[in-house]
Formats: C-alpha cells, structure tokens, sequence
C-alpha cells in the first residue's frame, strides 16, 4: 500500500542520446494533444515546461501537476503523461497545492493558473499559499483575460487596454509579481511565453529554488486579446518586452566557471547548490534587493512597461513543511505503526477522562 | 486543608419522606468571561467523583465576555442525561437574570441568592439561601479583580453543602480542574471550603434535593464530543487536518493539536507524524485536505454551518472525482451567522446533498460521545475505502458538554485505506484504468501521486472523463460514469453504522431520532410509557445513505415519529424520498429553538399528534 | 446578384409520394472557432424567414478552438421543436467525428460531404452528396485562413439547394448576421450562391426532405433565453448586475451590458440608470448584490452550478436577513465543473434549499423564453415584495438556443417594490419594527438607508433578533421568527406563477415536468396518445414553492411521472415530502446525459416504467 | 416609496451649545451598549467615531455602518443608533459595500472589521474592493487575533509573537496598509486605539477624502492577545507607537492658516476642500510618496516597528460611481420612469427580434 517512492536511481541513469541523466528521453515528459487554440501563447510554455523538467532530470513519477479551471489550467494534460495530475475547481488551486505538499513532502509541484483563476477568484487564497511557503513552481500564464469564458477583461488586463470589441478597462491592474514579494514570496520572475528562452531558464532556476517560486508568464491570449489596444498581445509584448538581464543557469553538477567584467554579472546560488547568473542589460538591477523590484514594479505598473526577468530572489528557503516540523518520509504512506498510537496511549488517555 | 464530612446528618434531612436523592436539575446563572466556567466544572467534576450520574450544559452566549450565561447540570440516578428544563435548584448570580431565573423555578426550589439581590425574590413558595458573598470573598482575598473568580468557587461550596457533595470529590475536582495549577488548586480549596462551612453554619433550611454517593456512574468516564472526535482521528491515524475557526467546531482541532503533539511525533527523530493548519478560511481549508486526500494522507476539516455553505463547491469536487476526506460538521444553529452557540441539527439535509448538480453523500451521524470516537474512526475508513466525502455530523450539544460515557474501546482492527494500487500492484495486475468499476461494486482502484510506475499515473478533474480518466464529454461516459457512482453509493449504504432498533412488539408508533436527541427520546419513551400507556418502537439512525434496515423498521410501523432539531424536518424529507411508499407513516416532530431537546418537549409533541389522529 | 428560384421543380422531386415537407432534423457537425456558427444561424434564420418553424440547438465544446462541435436545426411545420436524435440530413465537415455521424443517420439520410472524406462512406443506405468544398472555396478566396471560413457559408448554398430553401430568405439571413458589415455580408452572399449553384448544377439525387414558406412561424420571434431574461430584467427595472464568468450564463450579462447602455440611459443627463459590475468572483457578485438589494436597487446576479455552490454562504443570510435579490442560475451539467457545455436540471433540488440551516428559496422556473423574459421580469417583483432572494431557474438548452416564440408582451402594471416605508410613511404609522408581522402575512416592512427619518433606521444581521432588529439569543424570539418566515414562505406559495395544466380527462397518467423539458414532454404525450393509446395529463411546474393546484393535479392522476433532467428526481424528492400521502403516485422518470431531453427518451422512460406496472 | 435623501438643511443646522453644526448632540451619534469585553481596543475606536462623525457634522441617517462577523465586526452596533446598519458574513464587507455604495451613492459608507475577517478570510475581496475604488471608511480593528472565536493568531500576527499559551507564530504577518497601497488605495493610515487623538483626526480626513481609504488601527483584544510575547498587547503599543507626524484636521470651513517653519510641516488638501497638516516628527516623511510608503512598511515590518499615522495619501479621486458613469440621483430611488424603458423601446427591440 506504500507507493514507493525511490529516487531517479531505478531508471538507468546513464545520459544517452537524446536522454537526460535518469535516461529518459523529452517524449517522456509529453503529454496528451493540446485542443487549444492554434497560436495560444500557453502551448508555447507547456513546450517550455516539457524541456525544463528534461533538462532538470526531474522524474516524471514525482511531480504533481496542479491546477483550477481556465484554457491554461487545462494545459497540465498536456505536458507529463506518466505524473499524477489535479486539475481542480477555479481559484483554489493553491490550496489544493498546501495539501499536496504536506501530504507528500517528495513531490514536486507545479502549478499552473491562469490569471482570471489567480488574480481574480484566487487572490486570497493565493496569497496565503505564499504566506505560508508552499514549495512549488507556480506558473501564471497572464493573458490580461479569461480565455476559456470568451475573453472579458481580468484582473491584470492594463487600465486602459481595450477588448476586441472596443471596450476600455477602467480598472486598477493587479501585479501578481508585486503581490508576491508583498506577500513575501522568496523567488519571483516574469517573462513572456514567446521566449522561450528565458521561460525555460527561470523553470529550471525555480526548480531548483525548492521554495515557493512564481513565474507570471505573459502569454497572448490569441482569440481574443491579441489585438491592437491590448497590452497582452504578441506584438505589444514583443515591442515591449525589456529584459532586466541576461540570464544562464548552471546546474549543480556543473562547476560555476563564469568570467565577467566585475559589476556586470550576478551569480545567484540556489537552494539545491545550482546558480544562475544575470548579466546585466540596461538596467543595472539588483535581483535580490526588495527595494529595487517594488521600484521596479511600481514604475512598470504606472508605466505600462514590461520587464522580464527574475525580478526578486532570496534565499530563505523555510518551507511549510519545515514549519511544521514533518517527519522526512511522505505523510501519505507513513505505516500504520506510525500513525495509529498504541493502546499504552489509548489507556492513558482514556484514564485522563475517568 | 482538612476533609470535611459532607455527609449531612440525620437531621438535616428534610422531615417528610426524605429529601429526592440524586435527581434533580441545577442551574447557575452568571455571565461569561467572569470564571464561573471552571467552578461549575469543578461541580460537575464533584458528582461525577461521587459517582453521580450527572451531565453539564452550557449555555453561553456568542461574546466572549459580560453577557448573560447559565450552566445547567442535571443529576439522575438512573442515567437521564438529556436536557430538562425544569430547574430544582438555582445559584442565581447575574442581576440581569435574576427576575426570569427566578420565575421558571418550580415551587420548591433552591435558590443561592447573593444577599443584595434579595429583593428580587417575590415569590414564597422557593428555598431561598441568601448568602453575604461580597463578604465572604473580602475573607478570602483582597484584590477585587480576583474577588470576582472567587466568588464563583464559592458558590459550589454553598451548593455542596445544601445538596450534602463530598468535600473529598469537591477537591479532587479542584485538583482535577486546576492540574498544574497549585496556586489556584489551593485558593479555590480554600474559598470552596469557606463557602462550605458558611453554609454548614447558616444554611438551615430543609432541603428536598440531596445528592449521594452511588455506583451508578463508576467505571464511567466524562468527555466532550469534540474531544472524543479528536481522539477517534488520531487513533484512526489521520495525518493532515485544515481548520478555519468557528464556534462550536474550534475545540476539536485544538484539542487534537494537543493529543497529536504529545502522540504523534516519529520516536526517531521526534518529527510530527502528521500537520495541522490553521487554514485562512473554509475554502481553503476544504481546497488543503482534498489536495492532500488525492496524495494519499488521511485527511479532514471540521467546521461549522457557515464553512458548510462555503465548502460547497470543493465537496462537489471530492464527490465527482473520488478524492477522500473528512468533513467534521459540529452543527449549531442556523440559518446564516444564525446562534453560533446554540445547538442544531440544521445541516443534516443540506450536507446530504452539498454541492450543485446530482451529488449525494455520506454522513455519520453519532449519537453520543462514544460514537464521536468511534465514527471519526471510521470515517476515515469509509472516506478511503469508497474514496468519497465522508461527514461526520455532531452539534454544539455533543461537541462542547462534558458528557458521561461508557469507556471507549481501542479499535482492533487494522485501519482500512481502500483500493490503492502500488507500483508492485501495478506490474502484477498489468493495467490500471482510474475510473473502472472492476469489482463491479462501484467503487474504482486509485494510485497515489508518487507512485514509481510508469502506468501509475491518471489525470483527476472535476469534468466529464472515461474510465482511463481521459476528458470526455460523450453523453455515454458522462451518464455512466453518474450510474457508477449511484452503484457505488448503494454499496456504501450497507456498510455505515447501521441504525439501532429496539422493537416494543406492543402496538404500531415508532420513533425515528438520530444524532445528539438520542438520551431525550431514551427518556421520552419511558415517559409515553409511564404516563401515555404508550409503548414505542424506536429507531436511532446513525448514518446516510439510509439502508434497508432503515425501511424495515418504517415498514414495521403504522407511525414513526421523525424526531429532529431543525425547523424543516430535513431527515424526515429524505426518508420520504427514499421510501415514498412509507411516505405518510413519517410524521415529523420537530424542535428548532436552539436548546437542546428534552423528553417533556418530544412527549408533547407526539401526544399533541397523536390526539390530532 | 440575382435571386434564384427555389422551387424544386416536380421532376427534381423524389417520384414515389414526394418528399417529406418541413419536417426534418439537419445536423452540421464542425470544430468550433472555425466560423460555423454564423453560417448556421443563417440557415436556422433563412428557415425562419420562409415562416417554417425550426429551432437550433449548438451542442460545443468547453473549449475555444479546434474540437468537435454539432449544430442540430429541427424544422417541423406542427412546431416541434424540442431535441429529436434523429438525423436527416448530415452536413458532415469534421474528419474526426465523420465516421461517428455517419454511423448514427437513418436509411435515406441526405449527405452532404467534402469529397475528399468520401472514403469514410462505407454505408450504402445514404444519399450522398460529395461536395469538392476545396474547389469551390478557392473560387471564391485566395487566403487560406478567410477560406476556413467561407467553407461555412458554401456549404449551406448546398444544402438551400438540396432542400429547396429560398435564396432571398437566405440573403435575409445573411444581412441579420452581418448587419453592419456589409463587406462580410457580401462575402458571404457570394459564396452562398456558389454553393447554391454547385448543388444545383450537380446533385442530382431524389431527396426524402424539402422545406416550403408556410405560414406557421408566422408572426413569431427568435430570441435565446438569455437574451430573454436580459430583456425582462431591464424592463423590470433592475438597476444593479453583478456577476462573474461562466458558461452557459456569461452571455445575459452581456446581452443586459448591450441593452442597457442603449435604453437606460438617463435622458437628460446621458447618464447610466444602472450598473453592471464583473466581479471578482460569485462570492464578490452574490455579496455586491445583496449589498445593493439592501440599500434599495433592484439588484441580481447570474451564474451556473459553481457559482450557486459559492453563494450558498450569502444566500442564507439574504434569507434570513430578508434581503431582496435576484439571481440567475442558468444550469449546466454537473456536478463540479462537470460538462459546462452540457444542459441540465441538476440545481433545482440544491438551490431549492441552499445554505446551511434551515432555509428554502423561492424558484422561478421558466418553461420557454417568452417565460424567460416574463419571470426575470417578475421575479424582481417578487424579491422586492416578500424582501427575500428568488431563483430564477433557467437552463443551457433555454439559455443559448435560438427558440422561436410567440411574441412577448409589454407588461402594463407598474413594477411592484413592496412594503418599503419611506420617511412621509413614518411620520404617517409613528412606528416601525424592521421584522414585526404586521400584516399577518409574514411579510414584514422596511426601510431603506439613507431616510430621513429618525424612526428609519434597522440593523440587519445575519444573527438572532427581535422584531425590532435587535440581536437576541432568546429561543422564543428565534423560533417565532422561524415560523414567521415560514408564514412568509407560504404566502409567497400563493402568488409565485402558478402551473400549467391540461387535464386529458381519459384516464390516470400525468406527468409533471418543469422549465425546459416542455416542448420535449408535449411532443411525448403527443406520441403516447399516437402510438399507445395513452392519454396524458399534464401538469407544468413553474415555480417553487408548489402551491394547492400541484397537488390537486397528482390527487387526480393514480401515476405521475414527473420528467426532469437530473440523476437523482430533485423535484420529485421536493414533492413527495411535501405531499407524501401522494407520494407513491410520484414516478421519476430522468434523463442526465447532457443533451437536451427528447420526446422519445421520455415516451420509451414512460413505457419502461408503465409496463413494469 | 422614495426616500428622501435631503441634505443636513432639514436638521436646524444651528450649531448651539454641545451642538454641531447640523443641530445633533453627541448623544445623537451614540448607540446600543457595548457587549465587548471591559477595555477592549475596539470600544475605543467605536468612541473615536462617534466624535468623528460628530465633528464631522455628519447627519446620522446617510450613514451605512457595514461590517462582517467578529468582535470588531459587532462595534457597528455600538454607534449611530439611527444609522442604517448591515452586519453581515465573515469576510465580505468589502462586497457588501461595494454593493451599497454603488445603489445609493449619496450614502457615507463606514465599515469595520477585523483583521480575521479583512486579512484571512476576506483578503481577495478586500484587495478587490480597494481596485474598483469603492468611496468608504474601512476600519480595521487590528488585534492579531480572533477575537470572537478565542484568540487564534490572525494573519496579521507578527511572525514570532505568541499566544497566551505560548504558542509561537511561525506566518508571515500581512500588512494590509502596504498591500492596500499595492492595489491602489488613496488614503492609507495606522493608528492605535489608545491614541484616541489620532485616530479621530484620521477618521475626519478619511471621510473628507471621500474615496476609499484605510485606517488599520491597532486594537488590543485584552482577553487574548494582551500578555507578554504579544506584539498588539496595549504595553506593546504604547511602548513601541511610534507617531511619523502630528497630525491636524482643517474642516473646510475653516480658513487653512498654518504658521510652519519650511520642511517642518505638510498640508494635504482633501476632495471636500479640508485639509490635513502633518507637523514633522523625528522622522522626515512625505505621506504622498508612495515609495516612501513601501520603504517604511518594509522597514517596519522587518524590524517589527510599528508607525503610526497617515502613511499614504494620493489626491486621485475617481471611485467606483465615477467609473460606472452613475446618474448623479441614488439608484435604489430612481423612479419607474427612469428604470423601466418604454414601449416604444420595447417594440423596436421585439422588431429586432423577428
Ligand atoms: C466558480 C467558477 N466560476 C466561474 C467559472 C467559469 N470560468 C472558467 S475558466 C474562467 C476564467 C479563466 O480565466 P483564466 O484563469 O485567466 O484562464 P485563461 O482561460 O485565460 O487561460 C472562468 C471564469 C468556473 N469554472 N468556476
Ligand atoms: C464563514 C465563517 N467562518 C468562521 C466564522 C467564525 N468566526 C467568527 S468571528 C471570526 C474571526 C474574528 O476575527 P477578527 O475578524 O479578527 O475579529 P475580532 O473578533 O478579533 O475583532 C471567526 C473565524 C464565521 N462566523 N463564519
Ligand atoms: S481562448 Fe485564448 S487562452 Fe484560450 S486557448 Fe484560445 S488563445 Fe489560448
Ligand atoms: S475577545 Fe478580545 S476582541 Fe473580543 S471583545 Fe474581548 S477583548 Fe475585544
Ligand atoms: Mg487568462
Ligand atoms: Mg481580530
């Protein structure tokens, strides 16, 4: 009755051709055929998610995918044949995901929402899940709208952005970027689904984060906010997007070896002994000073800019599960010996009643 | 300090035929947040030393601090332990009170008055004991803040006196209420014993009520339902819970936190063997267990009417996607905010059906302390075994009043975790397919995340999908799919707790009951006896899906009496759905005023029915 | 462009009997997001324009782009127009779910088929029309992406051609789905003509099937139930919308957007008489609402199954608190998030009593979409005048179809907002209690915030009161307040729409049904009395409560079948406790595979039961 | 049926002896009797109001007193007996008010709540609330615990605070002035209930401000969250208060005259035309910064400090009535004529139709 739960090890762990060092090969971590839209930016982040999981080695059997209810909700079918999956109700998902990680410390989350599921039904909810550091890659596939209910406005969507049929936002976006750090989240990035470059690059460094980590992923919604007057349309994020760095992960079998002018690069290590490094464009930013993102943000947001990036890193890595003080084996299959105390216990508690 | 002896001297009995000897109804009144709490415990806790079968109900008001609260102790000889409401003897100590207190007494009664609130008292026929408190706390302690817990302690002394308790089990009680306190045990003995001898010494009056020792009560223990719930989880190895806060559900996740921190920790490494979160609201302390039901930890939540409502849609999750977990619904009175302390059964028809579109579910229903343990044990079980939302449904009645019980039994069996493949299940069987009715009993195989295994893995969603767990929205799947799960419900109904019947074999009038009114129709049935010549079968339903043993009893009787605390007779409705054919013998007797129900207001209700024809 | 003629001319009629006239099922199976849509509205609109009674039902997927999608056009000259799964004529455009389509047609079914699937025909009972769509697409666009969609309208030139429908009433239909964008208009036009063309120049088979202008729609409307309702609640005055996505719901809003910001608009001024808020979840718009409803403005909200699930919360307090509110369920298949393309009546049962505690709700439940617009209308009414939340049960199948109807009515009496007491009212009656009964009927008056009156002010709450609002924990005052709102519910039981019945007089079968089984059960019982001999009355629920006349109607029937589209008989349960000395007379009789319900599965779910006996 | 919604003129507006300017007492704002515990910060607040709204001049009857389920949820009660009031479920306030300000705009909206029931339970809807720029007083009655259900820590206790069992907070606290400046607040303050001074100053330019704006006040629970180990205790507070200004309120009747030597003072003017001074304390802060804001939030946070004062003013004031481009009359009065379209409309929609 106890699912094992052994390591990569009992895959043959030699790299071969076209295989990753557990030896299974990116087919291995497909899953069942997309049915949306051609063109929709949430299949480009489902290939990126597929390549970064590869590359990470991650075994397929540990991960739970989870998710609520939208187009990019859906999209944890199409990625991970052979990992369990949960796609839940709308907004709840970071719920679904505290229990999962507290039920099986072993697993690897990934979540993946939407914005309508996180900013708008699930803020509450997801704010909490960060609060209370819930280990997991968060993935919030941002099309400024609801995809799957035809297209109204979302929380995020700009003020001022327009619909397809002409209507004009009047609303406050919300920055789930900004939110985390307010909420205390310890690895925060944004990106566009159209680099895939960055996507994949942020996966594998939120991997290897081990604590909460969200990736707010802008990505065209294209039947119905990929326009002109939205700000979440592939040609609004391709002119706009502006990279705060370069950046390169390096995995933790690799040695860091990285020559730069001094100033110009950020070598972050992460959690489980991998590292990224940020070489500097433009902007000359500091991705692990809080003040530097809220300024950062705040201007993006009254400015309408889209910078891309790890926007703030920080390496407390206490995790609910920490807090909580859990034995190291899965809560789920601990034997009954360990969960049932024994009649010693139950006369001793039954004299307290006497 | 020495032991007084408490038992009263011959001539201190009342003259003409005795006092009535350990049957009788005491209520103090005071406010809440004034420490009157621990005092009456400690009162109770004296009866329960003695021997006494006595139960404590508490009667408290939804603030924390300065309104109106009375505690109700009921003493019987032979075990009535329902809620009566007729009051032998009251310590009326809130001059807010004081007028209505009095007036519900019966002619007779005893009354502990503070002395200035003598003149509240208008009525002569009452055994009224004026005492000087305010003095006697000055020659117990000076400071007036804690004059004002004193007072309470005092109180029992007098109580103790006038109604001949044990100064040994008053002690034990104190030592008992204040463990590890020994300042306060010793301040409380003293002032208990201050109000015990003022009492000994100026207390003349012939008493009708006197309490003693007796062996009715022994071997017994006394314990809340929340407690006991709490203790049926841990044994039963639950290992992750998620809790919002609300009146009267609270106590049994705190209590648990206590028991599991002592209990559960790995004798290894000193690590928790299990998780308790203080979720930040229902939705997601439902979101956090079902999450962690689809993992595989043994899993619940336990709230109250409010959270019910807001569970609704995850619970329809659970329900179609066949994730286990506990919902521990520790009912009070509702509609909406309602009387957050006042007891109901209000949720049973509405967490039967919780949730949108068709879904059904399971309840257990305790009807007393025992089986608050013993049914949190076994919702475990069946919310694994049948992979479905499993309730189990208390009130504030069972889950906040010390109640004498049988001692419970530790579980012998081996707890039942249901059909879950492993990966070495997997490579013997071959072939895995989530949704398959293999048994043919309706309820599928599942894996659990993690599994090592290449075919472990099935995709869980709340949308139509096939028995491979693939999305579908062919008609077929999805119709199927709704049959199973009927199939399934129907294999669930014969292994709940099965109802308990007593036939009286004499006449046709049955009596339907279910949870916390158990005691009240034990007693109401010998009323209707005693007085009414009115023999009743009686059926005590302990869980939903109702089965045919639940018919049988119906089909046995030209009357059953569907006795239940809600206004709209919940149960009732579902019986008659169930059983359309037997629709007209349920007739409902309800009770829906947020006191508990006593055997005087079920005897009225079915005669006034019975004469009705 | 020249108007063809449509006629077929004898010769092109099939020899033996000629063909069948206005009464046929056409089935055009698409992917969705490919553009079909329109071009089925213009052929559903062309028939309507010939005056032949047709309905449309789109069967789509819960996703956006890409998956199997069915469009069915019922034309029958009687006015059938419920679901009939029986296919005539196939337009059969998606590869994936060709040889499925193929499968399920009946002998002598028209095809009409892109040639480059004909490998797919393996039937030989078909007549088939193998159109080179490729071919003719590229005669009329060069860009690939605009010839996705121009293979739409070509297809419906076929079938015109093939069933004989008139190009002008095509044109029509093309003008009322492109009104206002002429290019598109004329697009399509031309490719329609081609189409037209190609078929006339090339199918040369004899056809079973052929429309002609009648006179039987004449006169009559083509509206959804959405846009339906969203007429009826302007009309009736709401002032106030919130509501949150979800399929099959969405579209009233946005239709009520759309009307609103035309006609209710301030004259003078140009400003907004109203509001319609989206809000951030069904918790947000449940709670905005009753806000509103609170302060005054005719308020309500619109969802689906999920939706309801979430207000449960705030439901019961608008219940108990007596707050008026208006809220849409337009049903999909659950539960969970279930099939939300699907139609389905599996929330009459929760919403009937939603909320922990006892509460129930009063349920409006249209049968068609003139009474779509008429209850939406109404219920405003009702919520304001007995101050408590009303259901307004509509479905899928009513909400998204285009259903021919009889034209709707202006209403001519003023909108009715209840027992409000405004301050001139308070200085008239010199006294007000926000929940005292003084009217008798339950139905107590209020004040609105913001009046200026000294004696206006109430606190509302969620928790026990007086009848002057205050807060109380007194079980006398909770239970008289209980029984007044039942007092209350009653009276509403008297003045919600009240049933529609039709007594055959020859026999004891009736069946009840309710909301958007109505044209399925009347061509049912037209069936029965056909091919069984059965005579069948008929009782159309329209609301909830159920009042005497439901009664009445199963105390004259020996059987009932009481028709609905849910698994578990919701309404049936709803009956048999309210009337269970009837109860055994009430047979379930369900479909819940999420396509609209059909006259056949109704007459074959009768016969099952009736010959079981 | 239509209430009137006259203006202060009916009311004598006569300001005579313990009178103000509209002719009402003091008296005339009180309400039921307190059934909080003795000296509970929240019957302090409940004070602050009353003479608020007394100076303030603010006829009784156009106010809403909102709330949703706690002790601090109950205070509503406690004040403006002839003051329409709603106590409504635990966590939606924010919607509740939402609703009602929309409905009658003519309305002064007042709620109060908890920190239970604002930073748990009702966090999504909350943030919401403040987006859609709804025009209210929202009072916080921040204890760090729940009150009413017996003093479980609140998401905003401070992370290592305890219980009066001993029991160690390990969550992160959320700080609802910061996340309420994230979505976009116009009026962000804190004060302490035993600062009764500042907190009716506070109030008075609250409702001056006329939008959305909060006032998280920090409100001992003496029964449960008042002992050593507890960072809302009153000794904690008044040992820790640290005020960023002295703070001056300038009804708008009242001539803005301020002798101030330069830098030393800041003068904020209000929608109504009041104004507030803010007199430099040790700190020099600019309330109108919103970076200034965020630092101090952060500041605070991290150390535990706790400031009090008007944190963040923003003179934007577009609410929620603006965006919906609202008649100017309250909707819930608007007559038949207005509301029900005519038949004229009626047909050509029927028209539409056929
Ligand atoms: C409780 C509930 N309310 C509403 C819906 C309807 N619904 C489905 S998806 C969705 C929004 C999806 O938007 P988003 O999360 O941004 O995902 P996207 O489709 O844009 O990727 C909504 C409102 C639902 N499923 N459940
Ligand atoms: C849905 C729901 N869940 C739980 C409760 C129980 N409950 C009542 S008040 C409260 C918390 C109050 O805390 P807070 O808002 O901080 O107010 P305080 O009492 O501290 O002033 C809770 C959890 C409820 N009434 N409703
Ligand atoms: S509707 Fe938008 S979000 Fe949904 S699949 Fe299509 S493109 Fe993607
Ligand atoms: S419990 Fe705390 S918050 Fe509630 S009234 Fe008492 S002191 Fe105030
Ligand atoms: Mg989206
Ligand atoms: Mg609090």
């Amino acid at each position: 009755m106890t699912p094992s739960t052994a390591s990569a090890e009992k895959q043959a762990p030699q790299k071969g051709p076209n295989k990753n060092r557990i030896g299974l090969t990116m087919q291995d971590y497909k899953g069942a055929a997309s049915t949306l839209c051609a063109g929709c930016g949430h299949d480009a982040i489902t290939s990126s998610i597929v390549k970064a999981f590869f590359e990470m080695d991650i075994p397929p059997h540990q991960v739970a995918k989870l998710s609520g209810i939208g187009c990019s909700s859906k999209t944890t079918n199409y990625f991970f044949n052979t990992s369990h999956g949960f796609n839940s109700v709308h907004g709840r998902m970071a719920t679904i995901a505290t229990g999962t990680a507290i039920a099986n410390r072993n697993l690897v989350n990934i979540g993946v929402s939407g914005d309508g599921d996180t900013a708008s039904i699930g803020l509450g909810n997801f704010s909490h899940m960060i609060r209370r550091e819930v280990p997991m890659v968060y993935i919030l596939e941002n099309n400024g709208c609801y995809g799957l209910t035809k297209g109204q406005f979302s929380a995020t969507a700009d003020k001022g952005s327009h619909k397809k049929g002409g209507e004009v936002n009047s609303n406050t976006p919300i920055d789930c970027c900004a939110l985390a750090i307010e909420m205390g989240c310890g690895f925060v990035a944004r990106s566009f689904s159209g680099d895939p470059k960055q996507v994949r690059t942020l996966l594998k460094a939120a991997l290897a984060h081990g604590g909460t980590a969200l990736i707010d992923i802008l990505s065209p919604c294209v039947t119905f906010n990929n326009h002109e007057g939205s700000t979440k349309s592939y040609s609004y994020a391709k002119a706009h997007e502006d990279p705060l760095h370069d950046i390169s992960f390096i995995p933790n079998y690799e040695q860091i070896e990285v020559d730069y002018e001094a100033g110009a690069m950020q070598v972050v290590t992460l959690h489980d002994g991998s590292a990224i490094t940020l070489r500097k464009l433009d902007l000359d930013y500091d991705a692990t000073n809080r003040s530097s993102a809220r300024k950062l943000l705040d201007a993006a947001r009254d400015e309408t800019l889209f910078y891309t990036g790890l926007l703030y890193y920080n390496d407390k890595s206490s995790t609910i599960q920490d807090n909580l003080d859990l034995v190291s084996e899965p809560l789920a299959t601990l034997p009954e010996s360990l969960v049932c105390p024994d009649r010693k216990v139950f006369d001793s508690l039954m004299d307290s009643f006497r | 300090m020495p032991t007084a002896t408490t038992e009263p001297t011959p001539s201190e009995s009342p003259a003409s035929g005795g006092p009535i000897i350990n049957d009788m109804v005491i209520k103090v009144a005071t406010e809440n947040g004034s420490g009157s709490q621990s005092s009456n415990l400690i009162l109770l806790r004296s009866l329960f030393n003695m021997g006494v079968p006595a139960s404590g109900k508490n009667l408290f008001p939804s603030n924390i601090q300065g309104l109106p609260t009375w505690y109700t102790i009921r003493v019987n000889e032979d075990g009535w332990m329902a809620q009566r409401n007729h009051v032998d003897m009251l310590v009326a100590m809130n001059a807010k009170t004081v007028v209505d207190d009095l007036a519900e007494l019966t002619p007779g009664a005893i009354v502990i008055l503070n002395e200035n609130l003598s003149h509240f008292v208008t009525r002569d026929d009452l055994n009224v004991h004026l005492v000087p408190f305010n003095a006697l706390v000055k020659d117990i302690v000076k400071d007036a803040k804690l004059g004002k817990l004193v007072v309470n302690i005092l109180y029992v002394g007098v109580v103790a006196w006038v109604l001949g308790i044990d100064m040994e089990a008053l002690e034990q009680g104190v030592d008992w209420q204040f463990a590890g306190k020994a300042k306060a045990a010793e301040l409380n003995k003293k002032a208990l014993q201050h109000g015990f001898e003022w009492a000994r010494a100026n207390a003349k009056a012939k008493e009708h009520f006197a309490v003693r020792r007796s062996d009715a009560a022994k071997g017994q223990m006394m314990i809340e339902g929340n407690e006991a719930a709490a203790m049926g989880l841990m044994f039963g190895g639950v290992t992750f819970a998620a809790w919002y806060p609300i009146t009267p559900s609270s106590s049994l996740c705190e209590y648990l936190a206590g028991y599991m921190n002592e209990h559960r920790r790995d004798p290894d490494s000193g690590k928790a063997t299990y998780a308790i979160v203080q979720a930040e609201d229902e939705l997601a302390s439902i979101g956090m267990v079902v999450g962690a039901g689809w993992t595989g930890a043994r899993s619940f939540t336990s709230t109250s009417g409010p959270g019910i409502s807001l569970m609704s849609e995850m619970v329809g999750l659970a329900y179609f996607a066949e994730v286990p977990v506990v919902i521990v619904d520790v009912q009070r009175m509702g509609p909406s905010t309602g009387l957050p302390t006042r007891t109901s059964q209000g949720d049973i028809g509405k967490a039967y059906q919780l949730s949108h579109g068709d879904c059904k579910h399971v309840l257990l229903i305790p009807g007393n302390v025992k089986e608050c343990f013993e049914f949190a044990y076994e919702s475990l079980n069946l919310a694994e075994e049948y992979q479905t939302p499993v309730f189990l449904m208390s009130d504030l009645d069972l889950g906040m009043n010390k109640c004498l019980s049988e001692p419970f039994e530790m579980p012998e069996e081996p707890i039942r975790r249901g059909k879950v493949l492993t990966a070495e299940d997997l490579d013997r069987v071959g072939e895995f397919a989530r949704y398959r009715d293999v048994d043919g009993d309706g309820v599928c195989y599942r894996t659990l995340p993690g599994t090592n295994h290449d075919a472990a893995a099935y995709f869980t969603r709340g949308t139509g999908h096939t028995e491979t767990a693939a999305y579908s929205e062919k008609s077929d799947n999805w119709q199927q799919n709704m049959d199973r799960l009927i199939r399934k419900f129907d294999t669930i109904r014969e292994h709940v707790p099965q109802p308990i019947t007593e036939l009286s074999g004499k006449g046709g009038v049955g009596i339907m009951a279910y949870g916390s009114s158990d005691d009240a129709v034990q007693e109401a049935r010998h009323y209707l006896a005693q007085r009414h010549a009115m023999e009743t079968s009686y059926c005590r339903v302990r869980a939903l899906p109702v089965n045919g043993q639940v018919r049988e009893f119906v089909d046995q009787h030209e009357i059953v009496y569907v006795v239940e605390q809600n206004r709209d007779g919940q149960m009732a409705a579902i019986l008659r759905s169930e059983y359309p054919e037997l629709a007209t013998r349920l007739i409902s007797v309800v009770h829906y005023d947020g006191i508990a129900i006593d055997a005087e207001s079920i005897v009225n209700g079915i005669m006034a029915l019975a004469s009705r024809g």
